[in-house]
């Protein structure tokens, strides 16, 4: 089994490789003119004010979070739906009792203003 | 086989130091990326001790979810003043010589134990049959389905109790005119 | 081949990093890092004790992705009252959130 | 002579198996060589097809505008990218003041790796397949957290708001989309009971999953382009909101390289839907002859890319609120009862003897019914609240 992933193994680094290699030449290829106003932060040519470590509202993180759980949810189930063929009706009904718990969580999130974006 | 160890040593000493990173990295923004670099470092070991499944798990949750989570709870609470401080507590020594010890500890006792130097013994059956077997037993009576629904319910309660403690109360409303 | 050892000192290498970082860390954020630290030291000794003692029985993967779903809801939960006391006391670090200690 | 042509792929497999044993190499270090050069090959045909793909697009784009698209460099502007490209590389690098260099420079690499990533569990033709894992489904999951993370990286370190902003925007959107991606991708687990890539395409040898799951097939392609960030859900770079995205500071070829994986990632999800429910490689004489296999892959990919890039011509941007509310509150419940109703109809189905065909078709026609349904429930009832805000001149300018 372990030499089924010998190719991923190897795409993932060429992966990284491929795209590197042109950034490097054009690191090496490209004028280096540096000055402050092209190095400055881009904002249109507005003045930047403050620090750029403004806080974020918490609805992003609301997000993540339900993400968080549905995906966790998603990890139990794949095994369950792999093993779908050999299993009797009762089993099914296991994992759809498994999904119907986990919708009443985005029921609730939903009835709760969780999934509002304000 | 030699070549799976050098994979197991080398990736064993990337992961540990990317450990060491992220509980010394004053920056929590490059502490959350070395514990990205540390947790794809234990997806090699997953893959290494044959068990697929656990691994592409691993990057699904952890690097996928989790550290996603992480990072956006750093930029929540972030203060820039708060880089300078110090970042250990005052008993940060107490805790190195417990951590020490522990590990002391611990390497003494597996070293003495003679039977875990013996390899891996060959899988029964196929790979495909193992993720499987997983999916029925996490369904039959008789094996694990109770802690199976258990975590689904466990889940709805981090779900249902997350929401209740981050959703900022609706009166305040102070949040609307941030970004 | 790599001996079981091996995986268990690595193991014991990260837990004791994770537990350094959850014991000395000032900031809360950084804690709940220290402990996904030792979880995943705990998932590489659950999986190794599968794959080399019980390759026939499942529970070691079982247990893991328990593991799994236990560290999304703790770190879910976790961030979630971060959060919530940096909305109320503009905090994160652990020793300043003492109201109830005492 | 016959097998050069029939199963090409095979054939340079063995040649090159030959040769390398002839210099004294033994098998399993050949066969090493042999994967990684495999490796290198389709990396770099990833990189030339996305580049590539570029052009296509910009061809069609015209063709959707009525215009002719780009038509000086080369025959039918064919050269254009490689003009894009020199031009890029020959562009000042300029690192924006303040900026985390390691992090900055190593998003954009990370992007286009996440994309590449995609295609090792891809089955290309038969017998022809990177890594033939039992948990492709999976793998391709966690490949596509690594692109969100690259945005993540790249808006923080970039040192400014609109990059960190765009960067938050943009995860939150990922995010959300990989719940129905994730969810829809049960249903072809389930109908296969395999979650290896190879052997989701050997189960759809007389019929592809799209005829049995076709809302599934559908969720799977929307949440996807949402995942791929083309418009409609290309909120990251609403350049009127937000000047640009997570890569306003991104400039020259490392912008070019965000951009490149951008595009491909648009093709590599139209081949993803060709492998999960087209049946992939599949079609009359493919099992034996390998190269007619991959020649049907690729028409399989480029139609179902044609109607990704119908979609992104035709359709205007989303609203942020609208793209949240799509995800949650109609994309994800419906996946959810998706993957239930699949899974108890095909088991009752064949408890009771009935066509597996006609009753999953069938629950799916009552759940498409169902849904309408309750939008328009859903619809009427918002209709009833507004009512009475409505005044009458409103109503009657309407009319």
């Amino acid at each position: 089994m372990l030499d089924q992933w010998i190719f991923a193994a190897f795409l993932l680094p060429i992966g990284l490789v491929i795209p590197a290699v042109p950034i490097l030449l054009a690191a090496l290829l490209s004028p280096h003119k540096p000055n402050s106003i092209k190095q400055s932060t881009y904002e249109c040519g507005v003045e930047t004010v403050g620090e750029t470590w403004v806080q974020f509202k918490v609805q992003y993180y609301i997000f993540a979070l339900v993400f968080v759980v549905f995906d966790v949810e998603a990890v139990f189930l794949f095994p369950w739906a792999a093993a779908y063929n050999m299993m009797p009706l009762y089993m099914v009904l296991e994992g759809v009792l498994f999904i119907l718990i986990l919708a009443a969580g985005l029921i609730y999130a939903w009835r709760k203003g969780a999934l509002e974006w304000v | 086989m030699t070549v799976l160890q050098l994979i197991f040593l080398l990736t064993a000493a990337t992961t540990l130091a990317s450990g060491m990173m992220v509980v010394a990295s004053p920056n929590l923004v490059h502490a959350a990326l070395w514990l990205i670099m540390a947790l794809a470092g234990v997806t090699v070991f997953f893959v290494l001790l044959e068990a697929g499944f656990l691994a592409v798990v691993q990057v699904a949750v952890y690097i996928g979810a989790i550290a996603i989570l992480i990072i956006f709870a750093v930029m929540l609470t972030r203060h820039v003043a708060a880089d300078s401080q110090s970042q250990v507590t005052r008993g940060w020594w107490l805790a190195a010589l417990a951590s020490l010890l522990l590990f002391g500890g611990l390497l003494a006792m597996l070293t003495q134990i003679p039977t875990l130097t013996a390899g891996a013994p060959v899988l029964p059956g196929n790979p495909d049959d193992i993720v499987r077997d997983l999916g029925q037993s996490l369904v039959s009576l008789d094996q694990y389905v109770l802690p199976f629904e258990t975590a689904s319910v466990l889940l709805l309660a981090a779900l249902i109790g997350a929401i209740v403690i981050a959703l900022p109360p609706k009166a305040a409303g102070a949040e609307g005119g941030e970004p | 081949m790599i001996p079981l050892s091996w995986y268990l000192i690595f193991a014991a290498a990260l837990f004791c990093i994770g537990l350094y970082g959850a014991l000395a860390r000032r900031n809360s954020v950084a804690i709940i890092m220290g402990i996904e630290l030792m979880l995943n030291a705990v998932n590489i000794n659950l999986v190794a004790f599968w794959r080399y003692i019980t390759p026939g029985i499942l529970a070691g993967q079982v247990f893991a992705i328990i593991v799994f779903a236990v560290a999304a809801s703790e770190a879910a939960v976790g961030l979630a009252l971060i959060i919530s006391i940096y909305r109320q006391r503009s905090t994160v670090i652990a020793e300043d959130i003492d109201l109830m200690k005492w | 002579m016959i097998v050069v042509l029939t199963d090409p792929f095979g054939w340079i497999g063995q040649t090159l198996l030959g040769l390398l044993a002839r210099l004294g190499l033994p098998v399993a270090t050949a066969n090493l060589l042999i994967t990684l050069l495999s490796a290198v090959v389709l990396g770099t045909i990833c990189m030339t097809l996305g580049a590539l793909i570029t052009w296509i697009e910009r061809k069609i784009v015209a063709r959707f505008q009525d215009r002719i698209g780009p038509n000086r460099v080369g025959p039918f502007g064919l050269l254009q990218p490689i003009a894009d490209g020199i031009k890029l590389l020959t562009k000042e690098t300029v690192t924006p003041n303040g900026a985390d260099t390691v992090v900055y420079n190593l998003a954009p690499v990370l992007a286009v790796m996440s994309v590449i990533g995609l295609w090792a569990v891809i089955p290309l033709a038969p017998r022809l397949v990177g890594s033939d894992i039992n948990v492709g489904v999976l793998y391709v999951v966690s490949i596509g957290a690594i692109g969100t993370l690259s945005i993540m990286m790249a808006g923080w370190a970039s040192n400014n708001k609109y990059a960190l902003l765009g960067a938050f925007r943009t995860v939150a959107q990922l995010v959300s989309y990989e719940v129905p991606m994730v969810l829809a991708l049960l249903v072809p687990t389930l109908l296969a009971g395999s979650m290896g890539m190879g052997a989701i395409v050997e189960k759809q040898a007389g019929l592809p999953f799209i005829v049995l799951a076709p809302l599934a097939a559908l969720i799977f392609f929307i949440s996807s382009m949402a995942e791929a960030g083309k418009a409609p859900f290309d909120l990251l770079e609403a350049e009127s909101e937000i000047v640009a995205g997570y890569n306003i500071e991104y400039g020259g070829l490392k912008f070019g390289m965000f951009y490149l994986g951008e595009f491909f990632h648009g093709f590599t999800i139209a081949a993803l839907v060709a492998v999960l429910f087209l049946g992939g490689w599949q079609g009359p004489l493919a099992s034996s002859y390998p190269l007619l296999g991959l020649i049907y892959f690729l028409a399989k990919t480029a139609v179902v890319y044609f109607g990704v890039m119908w979609v992104r011509f035709s359709f205007p941007r989303l609203r942020i609120d609208q793209l949240n509310a799509f995800n949650w509150k109609f994309l994800t419940p419906l996946t959810l009862a998706v993957v239930v109703v699949t899974a108890v109809t095909d088991k009752l189905a064949a408890q009771m003897g009935f066509s597996r065909t006609g009753a999953l078709l069938g629950a799916n026609a009552l759940l498409v019914l169902a849904t309408v349904w309750l939008i328009g429930a859903y619809a009427r009832s918002t209709r009833r609240r507004l009512e009475p805000v409505v005044d009458e001149s409103a109503a009657a300018a309407q009319a």
